[in-house]
């Protein structure tokens, strides 16, 4: 075991798999000379050179479109997104060409691609920096999506996307990123598709990703002093869904609460709501609550933005309503 | 338009010399293409092909001699009207055909149709139906070819009014920055659907794009094949060499209307412009050189049409009897069979 | 009252709303000399001159962002997306500037913009141009997302969306042009964020939009056949959502089927059933069921493209499941 | 790079004569920006500004320069970094370091920040945070003016880095076919974060990227603000009288990091590079020339320095005790209320 950063935990993955495997590169906007905007690639240009670690201009659309043809012949990049919010720029080669290229082409040509990043809001970055897509590409048939929570996961889940066939939209955290964890020595994997559960509880079950970890721990912790006993379930990967493992719980406890840091409607969170409530409808003692964040583009104004975040407190109500305390 | 000079261009080798032989092979791939889609209007008529069609009749020059010009391990990327460029690369017509008809035997199984034509062994990889989509992924294979250290070259194929969309612009920008082993190749047919050039880009001259990109750039006319495969000739192995990429206009025109639910001459464009550009035919251009030059005769040209009328007329048949996909095709090839 | 087609019905709109207000002008692919590529705009630019009837070349990024310019100086563009799907270029436009502009200047910048065209699946036009995406925009804060099913509603909507202060993305159906239905004569709107009882029942709610109005009314009638009665709610307005009447329905029902055309991950659908089961919990006697497009690209051969489109059969099924008859 | 030669220019008219009033109220203009940025400097890194902070320090003439040419009814439309920008329009120092520390008072009332600064009354319309987002919509506010057959003109300022995304090349191309009243400046600082301009883009003179849109262009010293002003009165009356767009390259310099998080000078470039450029700072540039023309004595320099920074320390100290927004703000302006 090894205590790194969520940061140097991906940076070890995409280090060990470049090491690993010489189709794989890394292409986008400050990722070589710079180390990257969030430093998630620190020293790889000087390990693997300039034509596997490859600055871009600022052309999402473009060098997205590159990796989609790159993958087509068999290697095997790893697109940096600055930021998931610049994605939208490339989201037509993401949709239209990476999810459909096989389907398209009668299994002949698939995209082994990675396109990887933070996505949500930090801190203070305003609207237009500041937004949770998740939902929006696991609407996509074709593509899988990750959003690790902790580094052990973020660095296993890495290694997978990268072997992984198929595109994979793998959302990082820009506010993980410092994020100390356990992460085990050597080579390892953790599936894309199983969910884990991060802590066990008999009451209620709480459905979380990516930044929501940490939000639906302290709400467990909380709960617990009230002697209400949470399960917290980590979905890992958005899409696949491991549906088994949250209804497994939810069979136990009857009751779950669905927290996200994106927006309510059609969110991640309703479709957890959907899949729940059709196939453990007869176990629910209480509907399915969601906490998610406010239903506005993300003020700048600290309060504000604090007020917009899916918190603690939060969920900590949603659960005493689904319990029918107080 | 903007005053600039064109940027000095390596002196055109005089076209290689070509024998009766490659000219009898690209004559008859033209006709190929030529019957084929008009075969394929007919059927599309009938109904046995549906969703979206746009026939490549007036600019089979341009994918003739594109293909002529390449090896058969480069990679080459094109639109929606990619059957020309699909049957140039030798795909039969019988794949292209039933793939048009939606069925099994299909080069993508049924499951992509006319836009989204595919050969993975010929190096073939779309048949984009998104404007402007395929120019970044060319881009990137051939990024992959420079990656690899190979001297394969990915040659991309659009229409010119791509060249006004944002993907145009990113994408030659990375391919000569990087110097990418890519030809990017403008079928500059006049019309973006109902739009003509002049309504649509702020200059007409669009190999004068080229210069953004410190990018080398030829004109080329793209009724005349042999034309076009020495231009290609060049740009090709520029790109071999690892000089850089280049973009070629070739000037060309489509007798027919966009798709298949567009008149041949809509209100965009008249009658009479159709008329004078069938003039200049790619397959009467070809032709006549060969007359010239003794490669064929007038019964070898009639047997030539016969044999290839015949095999499109197989082509028809094949696809009309061949059988659906299976029900089961629907689920397939969205993500890829777990190992 | 007239008859006119769902086309006619929005080139109606389209006319009556320019000679209203000469702030509002249309722009797009194909629009003015062509008529627009499928014949929406037929005859303005002949009433209207080129300078409100504009053509644009082919660069749905750019011509959104200069509609959302136009608007933020008092203008009311109407920008046409010759389809959806094209519009994913144009998404960070729609996203990033028209939604949020009004937010991010504390008020000071609306952009009163209506992006429209067809959107979904028509026939046999394979993966990339055949998709339906209104789960995307109705996820969005700051954007209004009207989708209607008939002539008259087109009619009447698109009229409220031209005059609405805010952002709207209107998705029509290319397979509805064709649609002949009733419209009103004269001046009339339909305001947004208003569903429709289309049909009244009492046995199971149905609710849809779009295309799917068609495919959940066959439905209801060959249900009837079998003397279950069936209330189907046709949406409208996609966001914001008209919950109350789909409550009020199902209060009544006590059981729902949510149809759609879009793939099933966080569709709008999910959010239906979100909404329902938590509002409406008690009055369940079973779990909300969903029929969706099938979760792939889709496939251009024919009989392929039918199985994965949304039909009244799926929806009888789901009714009688719902209904636990067989 | 592209031997492309610059198109036929107007010949620059000698700079008009301008007053020791206007040199006076520029030079101000950029002392205002000079002591503002570095107090928003200080201020971030006290905690009092959050997210990210882009300063200005170094370009002072590209905006004081521009605004000159400028009338009250014109437009402005700016990227993230747009402090200098705000305040050389007019908007007081108050209401930019109120915006920065989120407070009620700012001029999106602390819910845009840094990046999103706008002042409709002065027709200042943001403050953009995706390179290359406001370009088209510079257009868009220029197409508004031509509809409205106004002679306002639309002025959009963006970094070197932008001329290589796609929403730079679809504008400039609809701007110029569509002749609309718009200038297109580029403030050339030679830095994309830590990208060099000959990293990002294929050709290293930006103006040349005019040509592909037959539009007119210049380059100007962007350290020279009465250079700059002279530029944009020829462009700006190009807009107005209704002869098309322009596109504008300033050659200018950032002497501090991309933003708070980003060293003065990272591995990407060196202290000697920044110093060197230091050395013909756009203040000292003006106010040289203000003394030479003995427009300014440095008792008078010094009294003007020393007003500014009294007016800065004003907006801090007005900026930290004005009231956050009440929190009801979170939800208002995401819809216009209902009439
Ligand atoms: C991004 C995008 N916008 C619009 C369309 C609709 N469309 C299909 S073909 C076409 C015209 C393309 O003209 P050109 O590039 O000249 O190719 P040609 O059809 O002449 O071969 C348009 C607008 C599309 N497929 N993709
Ligand atoms: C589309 C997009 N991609 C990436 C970013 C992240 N980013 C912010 S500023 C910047 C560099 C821009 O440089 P330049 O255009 O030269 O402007 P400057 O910062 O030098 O003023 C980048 C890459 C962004 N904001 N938008
Ligand atoms: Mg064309
Ligand atoms: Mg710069």
């Amino acid at each position: 075991m090894q205590t790194l950063t969520y940061r140097d935990a991906l940076n070890q993955a995409l280090r060990e798999e470049m090491q690993r495997d010489d189709r794989v590169f890394l292409m986008g906007e400050e990722v070589a000379e710079y180390d990257g905007a969030y430093k998630v690639s620190r020293g790889l240009l000087k390990e693997f050179g300039p034509m596997r670690v490859v600055d871009t201009p600022i052309a999402e659309l473009g060098f997205a479109g590159v990796g989609v043809g790159a993958a087509m012949v068999g290697l095997r990049p790893v697109i940096e997104m600055m930021t998931f919010n610049f994605a939208l720029l490339a989201i037509d080669q993401i949709v239209n060409s990476a999810a459909k290229m096989r389907y398209m082409s009668g299994g002949q040509v698939g995209v082994p691609i990675v396109f990887r990043g933070p996505g949500g809001a930090a801190l203070q970055l305003a609207a237009q920096h500041s937004q949770a897509f998740e939902s929006w590409y696991a609407h996509i048939p074709g593509l899988k999506v990750v959003m690790p929570g902790t580094p052990a996961d973020a660095k296993g889940l890495l290694k997978s996307a990268i072997r992984d066939d198929d595109p994979v939209v793998f959302i990082e955290g820009e506010m993980l990123y410092n994020l100390k964890g356990d992460v085990p020595d050597g080579d390892y994997t953790i599936p894309i598709g199983v969910a884990d559960i991060k802590r066990a509880g008999d009451d209620v079950t709480l459905v979380c990703h990516s930044k929501t970890v940490g939000v639906a721990l302290k709400a467990a912790e909380q709960l617990a002093e009230e002697s209400i006993s949470a399960e917290v379930i980590d979905l890992r990967t958005i899409r696949p869904m491991d549906t088994e493992t949250v209804l497994r719980s939810v069979v136990k406890t009857n009751r779950c609460v669905v927290v996200e840091e994106g927006w309510p409607f059609a969110g991640v969170g309703a479709q957890v709501v959907d899949t729940v409530q059709r196939e453990a409808f007869d176990h629910l003692d209480a509907p399915l609550l969601r906490v998610t964040g406010a239903d506005v583009p993300m003020p700048y104004n600290k309060a504000l933005e604090r007020a917009a975040k899916a918190d603690p407190s939060q969920v900590v109500a949603a659960v005493k309503t689904v319990l029918y305390r107080e | 338009m903007a005053r600039t000079t064109a940027r000095k261009r390596e002196k055109p080798k005089a076209g290689a010399a070509v024998t009766a032989e490659q000219c009898r092979s690209w004559l008859r791939q033209m006709l190929v293409i030529r019957h084929f889609e008009e075969k394929a209007g007919e059927a599309y008529t009938l109904g046995k092909i549906g969703g979206f069609l746009h026939l490549y009749i007036g600019q089979e020059a341009v994918a003739v001699g594109c293909m002529a010009a390449l090896r058969d391990d480069d990679y080459i990327t094109v639109s929606y009207r990619d059957h020309g460029h699909a049957l140039a690369r030798g795909m039969t017509p019988r794949a292209v055909m039933a793939e048009l008809f939606g069925k099994a035997a299909g080069g993508s199984g049924g499951k992509g149709g006319s836009m989204h034509l595919f050969d993975a062994e010929r190096r073939l990889l779309g048949g984009h139906g998104i404007v402007g989509g395929h120019i970044p992924i060319a881009a990137g294979i051939a990024f992959a070819c420079k990656y690899r250290k190979t001297d394969q070259v990915s040659v991309c194929l659009f229409g010119e009014a791509a060249v006004n969309i944002g993907s145009f612009h990113e994408s030659l920008n990375m391919a000569s920055l990087w110097k990418l082993p890519a030809v990017f190749v403008v079928e500059n047919n006049g019309y973006g659907m109902g739009t003509a050039l002049a309504r649509a880009s702020a200059i007409m001259d669009i190999s004068h794009r080229a210069y953004s990109y410190a990018m080398e750039t030829e004109v080329v006319d793209g009724q005349d094949m042999r034309a076009v495969k020495d231009a290609m000739d060049r740009a090709v192995e520029r790109a071999r060499r690892g000089v850089g990429p280049s973009l070629l206009e070739a000037r060309t025109y489509r007798y027919v209307g966009h798709s298949m639910s567009d008149a041949a001459h809509g209100t965009y464009r008249t009658k009479e412009e159709v008329e004078e550009y069938r003039q200049r035919d790619p397959i009467g251009v070809l032709h006549a050189y060969m007359k010239t030059e003794g490669y064929i005769t007038d019964e070898e040209f009639t047997a030539l049409d016969a044999e290839v009328v015949a095999e499109i007329d197989d082509a028809i048949a094949f696809a009309d009897s061949a059988p659906d996909p299976d029900p089961s095709a629907l689920y397939t090839d969205v993500y890829a069979e777990p190992a």
